[in-house]
């Protein structure tokens, strides 16, 4: 059985159909998951992908956190579901608690996109173990809101506890704090990040093929969690 | 709630006082019309109460005003577009050409692309951002009507000088509107150019392009067809937006107050626009629409009237349905109003509840307007009623308004200065003689606002979304993989499109029918170093004003030159935009006609991209080199020089340069390829060293001039990047098809820069200071 | 030290996105009874010493509202 | 019809870029009185009765401002 990874469409989200390619090319099925609906079909793992979710004219996330599909998904990631947010979904993660933090308007508060490179600070997470530690990584980022802000207690937390899973190296694109791109819950299944790995999975169309190590990583992850669970 | 019903039941009383119908309009003959005011001639006007037997309603002036306009009718340019229909080539791929929203060609028996260019100049300078957001949304609209899904945006730009204050004020908003609204609705921007010039300083051009992709067999048609029908106005609540020059029948008649300040500017809203484009998408594949059209300028008055004439039948409609987002709307307005993100659909009666469930389910309103009626039994189709609250508003035959607006034969003059212009020729002027000095103007040029890096923009443009970009910035064309092709074998690879959007108005203010020409022979050239097979082209013609004889000639003389191009390179215009108009007080802008050219790739992954990547690899130029200075940027940047006559056409030239970059790129000799454009070939080594940062070093051949090789732009050209040893079936490739090719010189990481051999050195680091840093010094 | 308060707000016939947005979140959150949001900006203009609401003015004019789809209006904040 | 108007400001610890792009461009208009720009969201909510100052509150607080980076005040707009 290959895993089965959901991926949520908001009105608005933009990068979903990019997202379940990547799933399709690291091997597992994508579920599309709708966000008017609480039900998450049994899948074993969940994608927020980039986007506008609902305009975010408000706060970016700020309205999709009140989604139905969004009740039942708190529940399952505090419960252990690996759950990955990216850039949008990032945002969504932080408006819904599950991440500590908010994302802001970037300092320069422009749109930005380019190709990154990210040091991966914590490969122990679900979506991050195939990857070495420290490894350095190139993926795209693009976003308008994408400074990465919490208070002093909560970022040292981070550190200290070795949650800050990606940091941005050459150069911060937004004015995030610490230099954070991603970061992850206590528990390691939460990870969110701004940039968009599902943009680096293919030769033709992504500057490397560093995005894939996260789906993988999370397939593996939960071949894992079935084999010790059988 | 209840406050707000009272509210509106007092404006109704008021309005139906005011309400000019059909019924009083025939009773009262001699009512004074403002109709000058709304910019109709008093022959016009005359006809307008031919066709109706009386004198038209206020609703039906606004009507007659808003289609007979310039922008809705093409009266000044219909004589000469139809040249295009006349030269364009016979191609079987055309599925839908000039006259439907957008052109429409087959990539396969059963896969179809969609396109087309589309001005937002005058709403964008007044205000910046939402005039260019909501560019980018009508002409995605286009593309939506098509039955297409919309699957990337260009955007082709031209501002006054950069140095000026109101330039700062302009590019930033034009590129955050561009950047909002296209991020926002998921479209990758693949494309596109940014010219300074002072001419355009008080009126920059904003064209946008969308490109879509459509099963052919979903190819979607505007006809208003099947009588008892059902109208469909789905998206966004109407407002006042863009009324404009409506307005003067307001304060005709109320008194003058509360109607001024009437915001001629449209707000977009994205969000909108994505759901509308996915209802509109689950509608076509569950086959539930007969008929639909986008509401770009004049809204309701030209889709309507559009979608009955072309089905030559009738159309009813209650008015009164339209949702409206300010109560106190009169039909006249609800009318002409140019709120964003609507379509009009005719479905079925037996369809139009699912159709209302799909918009429900996206979270978009849909209201039954109407319905289609039958022909008049005398013929000339039907008439269009619009009733507002029961008494009729606006009763007149909908081709009236849609295609039979006047035709003019505006007066042409050929400019009498023309030969003093072709006499002050640039290939005269000082120029650099020694090495010193060319090394330093290949960096001054570098650094001019035109050549300069333009990632400040770009970088703003998401261009990735989707998954499917395979080319953009600053590649020379946008390449796209169409997702789900080529799947079955591995050897043959997916299918791809590739998208170049050109002009230069410096050229056609020279010499507007080689102009016009130069911009075809560009786009299509960008199109083909990629590998790229061209096969269709769209227009954006923007000029002055046509009242102007002097323009009414370069707009002639660009439209014979780009037609007469397209039968030449077998490639047909498909669909395009006239923007007249363009100038400040009575000085036009540069005649400027913006050509997009599409090409296709038969597998994807054999683009060819741009910029030095390997070492090793031997560097070519192809085509040609001519001592051809006037209009270029050397003469401009360097002496604010512009005369003489441009660089010459060589379409012949072109076709053999895509014909051999097509079979390189096939068996893979190339490993990179640019054209060569602006600022010549100086220019593409800077550009191509810059996009990777390795390094190249190139010997010009010992009987050039220098100057001449590193800066002239002449046309047919391209450098190329071979893997060693290739050299010898490429340069038979070239011999083939009849192009001069000569060696330059090799990809070598270790120059680590640019090294012209005997002449000069630059380092990368000092490349990229004067190309990255122009921008951002200028805009922050 | 005293305090300018600036508010723009979108003239009332230009469509409001954001606050459209907001109110159909609303009854996601329970919320019924509010039948229209319109969001714009709050603006606190400090100055070193009296405020000088003619100068407030030529900046809210000049830098913080854009006239062509905006409207303004200010006060000084009498809290500070 | 009744109105509550909810100011949310940025918490002054909080990087404000808008707010400092126009302060830096105040010096090119002539103004220098000027210390500090801070901007913000002004929203208005629209009852269709009687004002629900409890509700208003709910929705300023789920949706309207978030806490980790933002405060709020609300109050009927006695104007309206
Ligand atoms: N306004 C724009 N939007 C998107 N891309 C742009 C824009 N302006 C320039 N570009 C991109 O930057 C690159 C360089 O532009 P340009 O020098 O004009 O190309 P060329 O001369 O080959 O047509 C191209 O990839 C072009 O598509
Ligand atoms: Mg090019």
């Amino acid at each position: 059985m290959t895993a089965r990874i959901g991926v949520v469409t908001f009105p608005g989200s933009l990068d979903d159909r990019d997202a379940q390619r990547a799933v399709r090319l690291a091997g597992a099925t994508p579920v599309p998951l709708w966000h008017g609906e609480t039900a998450l079909r049994g899948v074993d793992a969940v994608i927020l992908p980039g986007g506008f979710s609902y305009g975010d004219y408000l706060r970016g996330g700020a309205i999709a956190r009140f989604a139905p599909v969004m009740e039942t998904l708190i529940d399952a990631a505090k419960g252990g579901l690996p759950v990955l947010g990216i850039c949008n979904g990032f945002q969504i993660l932080c408006e819904s608690h599950l991440l500590p933090g908010v994302l802001t308007r970037n300092a320069h508060m422009r749109f930005r996109r380019r190709s990154q490179r990210l040091r991966v600070e914590n490969s122990a997470t679900a979506f991050t173990s195939h990857f070495d530690p420290g490894q350095e990584i190139v993926i795209p980022v693009k976003n308008g809101e994408g400074r990465y802000v919490a208070d002093e207690h909560t970022l040292d937390e981070l550190e200290g506890e070795g949650r800050v899973v990606f940091r941005y190296l050459d150069g911060n694109p937004s004015g995030a704090l610490r230099d954070i791109a991603g970061v992850t819950n206590a528990a390691g299944n939460v990870v969110g990040l701004m940039p968009h790995p599902e943009h680096a999975v293919e030769a033709l169309t992504g500057a490397s093929l560093d995005g894939l190590g996260m789906f993988t990583s999370v397939i593996a992850h939960l071949g894992q969690t079935a084999a010790a669970g059988s | 709630m209840t406050g707000k019903h009272e509210a509106a039941d007092v404006e109704q009383v008021d309005q139906e006082l005011n309400l000019d119908t059909v019924e009083i309009a025939a009773k009262t003959p001699d009512e004074v019309q403002p109709y000058a005011e709304l910019g109709l001639r008093d022959d016009e006007y005359a006809k307008i109460r031919e066709i109706l037997g009386r004198r038209p309603t206020g609703s039906e002036l606004a009507m007659y005003s808003i289609m007979w306009s310039e922008h809705c009718s093409y009266k000044s340019s219909k004589v000469h577009l139809r040249k295009f229909g006349e030269k364009n080539p016979t191609n079987t791929r055309m599925l839908a050409g000039i006259g439907e929203n957008a052109g429409v060609v087959a990539i396969t028996d059963e896969l179809a692309v969609t396109f087309k260019v589309e001005s937002h100049n005058h709403p964008s300078y007044i205000e910046p951002h939402q005039g260019a957001a909501t560019g980018v949304g009508g002409i995605v609209r286009d593309i939506l009507a098509m039955g297409a899904r919309p699957i990337a945006v260009m955007d082709t730009l031209r501002f006054g000088d950069a140095e000026h204050p109101d330039t700062k004020r302009v590019l930033p908003g034009v590129v955050s509107g561009i950047s909002f609204y296209g991020n926002c609705l998921g479209l990758p921007n693949i494309g596109g150019e940014v010219v300074f010039d002072a001419s355009y300083q008080g009126n920059p051009l904003v064209n946008a392009l969308s490109v879509g992709v459509l099963p052919a067999s979903r190819l979607q048609n505007k006809a208003a067809s099947g009588v008892g029908n059902v109208v469909v106005l789905l998206g966004q609540k109407t407002g006042k937006d863009g009324i404009g020059g409506v307005s003067v029948l307001a304060s005709a008649t109320f008194e003058d107050d509360a109607t001024d300040n009437r915001p001629s500017v449209q707000v977009g809203d994205p969000f909108v626009e994505k759901l509308l484009i996915e209802s509109c998408l689950e509608m076509y594949d569950a086959g539930l629409v007969v008929g639909i059209q986008d509401l770009g300028g004049a809204g309701l008055t030209c889709a309507l009237s559009e979608t009955a004439a072309a089905a030559e039948l009738g159309m009813y409609v209650d008015l009164e349905r339209v949702p409206l987002r300010d109560a106190t709307m009169e039909p006249h307005e609800v009318l002409a109003s140019e709120s964003q993100e609507r379509m009009l659909l005719i479905v079925n009666p037996s369809k139009v509840e699912d159709v209302l469930a799909v918009a429900e389910k996206w979270g978009v309103l849909a209201t039954a307007i109407g319905t289609v009626t039958a022909a008049s039994p005398e013929g000339g189709g039907g008439r269009l009623i619009i009733n507002w609250h029961g008494q009729t508003v606006v009763d007149c035959p909908p081709g009236s308004l849609a295609d039979d607006g006047p035709v003019y034969h505006r007066p042409i003059k050929e400019p009498n200065d023309r030969a003093l212009i072709a006499a002050d020729r640039a290939e005269t002027l000082p120029r650099p003689s020694t090495d010193a000095e060319l090394r330093e103007t290949v960096l001054k040029m570098a650094a001019t606002p035109n050549l300069a890096d333009k990632t400040w923009i770009t970088e703003q443009y998401d261009d990735m979304v989707g998954g499917n970009t395979a080319l953009s910035m600053p590649d020379d064309a946008g390449v796209l993989r169409l997702d789900g092709t080529g799947a079955v074998d591995p050897n043959i690879g997916p299918l791809g499109i590739a998208l170049s959007t050109d002009g230069n108005g410096r050229f056609a203010r020279l010499d507007p029918y080689t102009g016009a020409q130069l911009a075809i022979a560009e786009a299509y050239r960008n199109v083909a170093v990629t590998g790229a097979t061209p096969i269709a082209a769209s227009d954006c013609l923007n000029f002055g004003s046509p009242e102007d004889p002097h323009v009414m000639w370069q707009f002639a003389q660009a439209v014979e030159g780009l037609a007469d191009a397209c039968a030449q390179l077998g490639v047909p215009i498909t669909g395009g935009n006239v923007s007249f108009y363009n100038q400040t007080g009575m000085t036009a802008i540069h005649p400027t006609p913006v050509v997009a050219v599409l090409g296709v790739l038969d597998d994807v992954r054999r683009r060819v991209p741009m910029g030095f990547a390997n070492d090793g690899d031997v560097i070519i130029l192809l085509g040609e080199t001519f001592a051809e200075l006037s209009g270029s940027e050397w003469a401009w940047s360097q002496h604010g020089h512009l005369g003489g006559i441009p660089p010459a056409v060589d379409l012949a030239g072109e076709m053999a340069l895509a014909a051999v970059m097509k079979r390189a790129a096939e068996v893979e000799h190339v490993s990179a390829a640019h054209d060569l454009s602006d600022g010549g070939l100086a220019q593409a080594l800077v550009e191509s060293v810059l996009k990777h940062g390795v390094g190249a070093r190139v010997k010009l051949p010992d009987h050039a001039d220098p100057f001449v090789w590193l800066f002239a732009e002449s046309t047919a050209r391209a450098v190329v990047c071979l893997p060693r040893g290739h050299e010898v079936a490429f340069g038979a490739l070239c011999d083939e098809h009849g192009v001069p090719w000569t060696p330059l010189g090799i990809v070598d990481s270790t120059v680590g820069g640019l090294e012209i051999v005997d002449h000069f050195q630059i380092p990368t680091g000092e490349l990229r200071e004067a190309s990255e840093g122009t921008l951002p010094r200028l805009f922050g | 030290m005293a305090r300018v308060l600036v508010d723009v707000m979108l003239k009332p016939e230009i469509l409001d996105p954001q606050g459209e947005a907001v109110a159909n979140a609303l009854p996601r959150l329970g919320v019924n009874g509010i039948t229209s949001v319109r969001i714009g900006k709050r603006i606190e203009l400090d100055f070193e010493g009296e405020a000088d609401l003619e100068q407030a003015r030529a900046v809210a004019d000049a830098l913080l509202a854009n006239p062509v789809i905006e409207t303004f209006t200010l006060r000084v904040d009498e809290g500070s």
